[in-house]
């Protein structure tokens, strides 16, 4: 095995401990390599203890796992706490000054900085000791320092740049002066590609815009703010409307006006802002608008742990709303797939006119992941029948014509010379209010056709199946645990296991033949979810018949590590 | 210019005969012709409940939404593209009882809409249950002994959330409710009317308000003054019901959500490509 | 077969169908007939058309079926519309002042009665017209007319029951003046015990008093409004408080505020109302606070068909809300099994401090069944943990003590010298709120666990299984499809097939193994359902894996009948 | 008599240092030892946001609900229990952007609770989102070109939606916060309290409003004067920030909602037996 480096940055709320091991990954990145970054918080603006878990390799790694091999400790706190846990011979940079009350452990390569001193007497906010921990670990580590000054002049503006760089350059100057041996270095390898530290939430936002999304209306929620606040940030420059409204019910059904007039619209939250939304996605269903929602899951029930992560809302997603009509949900593994599915989800929402949810979790969306860079010229606009201009007939505009796709042309209000009626209550082909049974029984009927339609159209995506043709185990999963079962499946390929892993990226319309085809001599097959009731296990069997032979299921908010999969499955780690 | 019949539709109407809704109806159309608005950018939005059905009765675009939730499908219309008048009808139920939360946000935003609450005093189309603004001790069939609550006072409520342009009609009188309709349309910005409409069935109050109402412009109201619309709005509860106000309390310009995003001016979302170049954004995570 | 009589009675909304139904049937049943009588109305106040189909018999009926034996028609729309579908010689009455245009049919018996001119002459409401119908049809039919007359001493006051009684006896002379022929008479019979005619609303609501239910509060919503017109009607012979609040969302967390005070508290409403609720349903679970929704379903999707009736949201009251809690969903087939649910309901809610869904369907809730009167005194109260005056220790009090059943004691806030903390955050044990890894992993298995003692306490009575016990065919079904599916039974049976019939009286915990036991050796599997997409059926397969052989589903709004089950079989009707 | 330091918990603070909450938080203990109450006959009802933590710091009976239902949860506990002393603490962004729907009713229904809106002009907890109260033209994450809303004024707003106990108190000023709020716990009726907050970490408003604000009480304010207390509670707009009143602006009594269900006085719910007698009921289904 080549380079794989756990590094924890620790401090408090505050202490730019986020921004700190994003600049740290991005470094990192810039000379080649590849990183996967937690950033665990609590649910708290200020102290407290966040966590920034920076793995990096020269293998493609995309998952976090167990262990510390180097530590920065902006406080006493974090250094007693974790200090432990660093193996034997990494690296323990920690602010001398802030320290007090706790060593580094015996066995560690101690870089002690007076960092707080350092910040005081350069006259910076605090804040800026990060540079000079950043520094001396690179310094310790033996990477190259330019690397990380480069992605701290992208950062920075020119005043807050200068003292960071010159904290970073002292650090490592510091620490240079012990560097760690030989074998515990980290170089900058070459010849990477086109590649992007990103967040799966960065990676959303962008791959809305991309498919053209030209409005968004949300209520800050975490773990989906960052989409609205990216958003916000760019909306000048990408001319777009980004509206704060006043509630998730506000949010949804001002998206759902926004796309009824012909605009591609979305909105995003989290649980609790879903639980609200769910009236208006079925509204979004009703009336045939295309509409994009972001479901960015963290731990429930209700408020729950809001600044960590879960998969617990498959079902919940795939049922939401009363009556039955048709909706897709999408559910990407990492920020490339994330921009390209969210592309596409404005593709499916139009051209069928539905809903269409994209399903993420706090791991992928705030994680930072290292990922190819998203070619927006691959993203194709297709925006089905529209009408817009002049309605030339023939005869009078049907707003929910009944035609054998179930797709009715789409007219935007504003086209001269068609009316354009959409209508929650059950309606006739015109959109006027109707309720005999003929009528519900077609509409109900040309409504859920669509279906078909969509999984026409997603077929060949809707899955991703990878590694042995003839497997003695298969592991299920979907999402952002995707990189962990990699992993993991390549431990027991290591041990000789015929391995493979199926992987659902359509978990609506339930891709029900593929799911056969992939899943018929599968072996054992195991379950991989971050929940507690095995969700996408009880969905592959409602709609297939297939069971599992087992689960491996974490529902403590921490995202799944191949460790815990392979633990899961009763193998050794 | 559209004529009031073309703006019919063929859809058997289902109010009942003596319904306040008619004249709603009747006045809008008048205005719609008269402002010599195309049908095809001309929007209503409706609420659920007796008066969400004009929509059906209206030979314009219409999204007949869930309940309570007109203003932000309306703002959501409206942002997307600002070419169309965006009007919204919605129930006292609708707005003041599911949906009032939406009702400071929209007065805040200013945009500019139309927002017409049918307030008839009771929820019709659920068989005549209270709403927000329904008579203290009026008995209801959920309140059978008497509703145990004060009713809130909408033209008050709304004028300090601060709304542009704040006035009542009454569907006794079509034609200065359709006068009060016009200057809606006309003004730039949130515009929200309550209209005093009998319920024929569940509570009619024609005799009521017949007796009662008179018109502020008749009166000399200054509908700049902020403190005196105040005090008309309150009219009714100070004076035991004495006297009830119609007309405009009170319209004041400023600018409207759209002034203040100038990214979104000029070309409406509706008309730009539907395609963001993203290429300069992906840039920075590299 | 014996008598089995459908009659139509119509008008206009306004013209007092819905009563004029109620009377018809309760003068049956106190005659010792069987009435089960359904309403179908649009969603309007006044004009379009209102059936109320009223079918007797002598032997024990409880779902409707096709056909028309006689009509009663309160204006010339009706008699026109109707008038052929009456069966041959069929009594059908009509008011002769309000028929211009329309003829009775040839080969039916005609009683053209001048109702809007006796009306007048009583100087009556013109509603009144009724019961000179209801009365001509009980003379033509033969029937006991005092029976009706005792009907409408009870329901009237003395003054409007004087001018109805009127009408109903000079109806009841002109059409005796020409009887049926003896075949068509209808008699009363005797001795069939204590019975009542009663909604299912109504059902739920007396349920839900006779179990103690204290606190109510709701948002009108078709089909649900009857039970808070109902309660709030009683509220205070009941001593109870009702509160139609502002919104569903306000509804669900008010009851919640009521249920963690200590009053066994519920709300009611239908699928938009029911999507508000989610976010509280989710805080009813998180924070363990025993909580009752009566969901009574409709046409969805969205605001759908408001007046009818569905079985659309099974699978979302199953999953409704982010996370992942226990919760209860206990489905009634009939009035008398929705009075002892309801009761239960508030039991497992309180036991087990969760939120409990009585879910029915506009069908249900709103047509007269005949059922035994249903007997207070087999419901018993059983509240639980429950700790209220003091806390005497041992320690301190602790709201979500980890326990063995994951039940935690549950003191009311009152309670002296106890701090009672909910929290819809993850919490420790005493309610604070925490977010480590163990605790969000025992707390999520202490909720869950509950499950186990929910499916205990439920055993046994999850279930009706009746039929043959080695079937050829086995039907399953839910709720208040059951009258049509024992009926479609029956004849089968008739035909000399095996056939068995499994009803979910708990849909969750879903009874998993009794419904493998109850399904094993079932022959062939037919699910019947109110819905579009089969849903028990999928919930069968997601819990079970057993798939069903075929469906039978309805999903225009309008209830099942048999002759809809024989025919979705491919049977002979 | 319990005393303040006895209504801390153990539970750690993490409140940001020089956040405005620790004064509510300290102003609260007081009134509730000053009142005399047993702790465990106080609910305290939370929303979610910094605010919503002060639960975890009362050694009281508390409910931390969902972001924006303080006062529904609160009015069903106060009708279950009326013994009780109920108390919401709601966040700016809980209580006049997602629950603001709910205020209008609480008002009208004058249930005897006391609401307290720690009114910090920023969503805090969710890293400083623009709020309802937020100031036109204020950057935050989510507004980088400053905010386009006009802000509500929450005291005219709930002075016009009929709300009977009406105040504004400042965390920089922790003896007349103790001041307003006792008067608050002691009003019988709706009370609501709006409190300036400093969110010390997003936006530090301390000497804004220790430069403008000033007492009712000192400027001979009668609270019973409803037309005054409008003048007042827009005194900060009209002014342009000149001024900024804190204290009551306006107090009546009026019946509760328990007052008027006579069935629910005497005996709490809460005691009720578990049980109703149905006998009778069904007696008119037969
Ligand atoms: C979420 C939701 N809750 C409840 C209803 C039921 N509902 C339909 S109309 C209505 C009341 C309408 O009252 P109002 O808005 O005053 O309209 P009106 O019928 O008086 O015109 C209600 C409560 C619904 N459709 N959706
Ligand atoms: C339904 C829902 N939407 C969004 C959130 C996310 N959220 C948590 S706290 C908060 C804002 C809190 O702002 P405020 O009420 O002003 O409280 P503060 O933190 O300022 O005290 C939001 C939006 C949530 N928890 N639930
Ligand atoms: S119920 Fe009332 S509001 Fe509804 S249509 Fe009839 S008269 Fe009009
Ligand atoms: S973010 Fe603001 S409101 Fe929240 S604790 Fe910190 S200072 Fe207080
Ligand atoms: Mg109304
Ligand atoms: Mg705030």
């Amino acid at each position: 095995m080549g380079m794989d480096l756990n590094v924890l940055i620790g401090g408090e709320a505050g202490d730019g401990v986020r921004q700190a091991g994003y600049l740290l990954g991005k470094a990192f990145v810039r000379g080649g390599l590849t990183v996967v970054s937690v950033f665990d918080y609590p649910s708290l603006i200020r102290g407290g203890r966040n966590l920034h878990l920076v793995r990096v390799s020269d293998s493609e790694v995309s998952a976090p796992r167990r262990g510390v091999d180097a530590l920065v400790a902006l406080n006493g706190d974090i250094l007693g706490s974790f200090g432990g846990e660093v193996r034997p011979g990494g690296p323990v940079v920690f602010d001398s000054d802030a320290s007090a009350g706790a060593e580094p452990p015996g066995r560690a390569a101690a870089y002690p900085i007076p960092a707080t001193s350092w910040a005081r007497e350069a006259g910076a906010r605090r804040v800026v000791r990060n540079s000079a921990a950043l520094g001396a670990l690179l310094g310790a580590l033996g990477y190259d320092l330019d690397l990380l000054l480069s992605v701290m002049g992208d950062e920075f503006p020119p005043e807050v740049y200068r003292v960071n760089a010159a904290l970073a350059r002292r650090g490592y100057e510091l620490a240079a002066r012990n560097p760690l041996p030989e074998g515990m270095r980290v170089e900058p390898v070459g010849g990477r590609g086109d590649r992007v530290l990103i967040t799966g939430n960065e990676a959303c936002a962008l791959g809305a815009l991309a498919g053209g999304m030209r409005f968004y209306a949300a209520y800050p929620m975490t773990p989906a703010s960052p989409i609205l606040h990216y958003l916000a940030g760019v909306q000048r420059e990408a001319g777009i409307g980004v509206v704060q409204t006043e509630s998730e019910i506000a949010a949804v059904v001002m998206a759902t006006g926004a796309a009824y007039a012909g605009v591609r619209a979305a909105t995003g939250t989290s649980g609790g802002g879903f639980s609200l939304m769910v009236e208006g996605l079925g509204q979004a269903g009703a009336t045939e608008t295309p509409l994009v929602i972001f479901l960015v899951q963290r731990p429930g029930p209700s408020t729950g742990l809001p600044t960590y992560t879960s998969q617990g809302d498959l079902l919940f997603a795939i049922t939401a709303s009363q009556g039955e009509f048709p909706r897709a949900v999408l559910a990407p593994a990492d920020p490339e797939e994330a921009f390209y599915l969210s592309a596409e989800a404005f593709n499916i929402a139009e051209r069928f006119q539905i809903p269409v949810i994209v399903i993420t979790d706090k791991h992928l969306a705030e994680s930072y992941f290292t990922v190819r860079a998203p070619d927006p010229s691959r993203v194709e606009v297709d925006r089905g029948e529209l009408i817009s201009g002049e309605w030339r007939g023939p005869g009078e505009y049907l707003r929910y014509a009944l035609t054998e796709s179930g797709i009715s042309p789409r007219a935007l209000p504003g086209t001269r010379g068609a009316i354009v009626k959409q209508n929650s209550s059950e309606h006739n082909e015109r959109g006027w209010a109707e309720e005999n049974p003929d009528t519900a029984r077609a509409m109900t009927e040309k409504r859920l056709r669509k279906l078909l339609g969509v999984r026409e159209a997603l077929r060949g995506r809707s899955l991703e199946v990878v590694g042995d043709p003839d497997p003695e185990v298969t592991l299920v999963g979907w999402g952002s645990t995707r990189g962990a079962v990699l992993e993991a499946a390549a431990r027991l390929r290591e041990r000789g296991r015929r391995v493979r892993f199926v992987r659902f990226v359509v978990l609506w319309p339930f891709p029900s033949e593929e799911a056969q085809r992939a899943l018929s001599n599968a072996g054992e097959i195991y379950s991989v979810e971050n929940n507690a009731t095995g969700q996408l296990a009880r969905l592959l069997r409602m709609e297939t018949g297939i069971g599992v032979d087992g689960t491996v299921l974490r529902y403590d908010g921490r995202p799944i590590t191949h460790e815990d999969v392979l633990e899961g499955m009763g193998e050794a780690i | 210019m559209v004529s009031v019949a073309e703006l019919g539709t063929a859809k058997k109407n289902t109010w009942c005969p003596g319904c306040g809704n008619f004249a709603v109806l009747q006045a809008f159309k008048s205005v719609v012709s008269r402002l010599g608005l195309e049908p095809w950018e001309v929007v209503v939005v409706t609420g659920i409940g007796c008066h969400g059905k004009i929509g059906d009765y209206l030979a314009l675009n219409s999204f007949h939404t869930i309940h309570g939730r007109v203003l932000p499908l309306a703002t959501g219309i409206k942002l997307a593209n600002p070419r169309l008048t965006v009007v919204g009808f919605a129930g006292d139920g609708d707005a003041y009882a599911i949906g009032i939360g939406h009702l400071p946000h929209a007065a805040r935003r200013n945009v500019d809409l139309t927002y017409v609450v049918h307030d008839n005093k009771v929820f019709g189309l659920t068989t005549g249950q209270a709403t927000p603004t329904t008579p203290l001790g009026m008995r209801t069939r959920s309140t059978p002994f008497g509703t145990p609550e004060e009713p809130i006072n909408p033209i008050a409520a709304v004028l300090a959330m601060g709304a542009t342009f704040v006035a009542r009609a009454f569907s006794g009188d079509l034609r200065h409710l359709e006068e009060v309709l016009e200057r809606a349309l006309r003004h730039r910005g949130f515009a929200f009317v309550d209209v005093l409409q009998p319920c024929y069935t569940f509570y009619d109050t024609y005799g009521y308000y017949r007796e009662r109402v008179y018109k502020l412009e008749d009166d000399g109201h200054d509908p700049s003054d902020w403190n005196e619309a105040m005090r008309r709005a309150r009219e009714e509860e100070v004076t035991g019901g004495e006297r009830i106000p119609i007309g405009v309390f009170y319209q004041v310009d400023r600018p409207t959500l759209l002034d203040r995003l100038p990214h979104l001016s000029g070309v409406p979302l509706v008309d730009r490509p539907p395609r963001v170049d993203v290429a300069g954004l992906l840039e920075r995570f590299r």
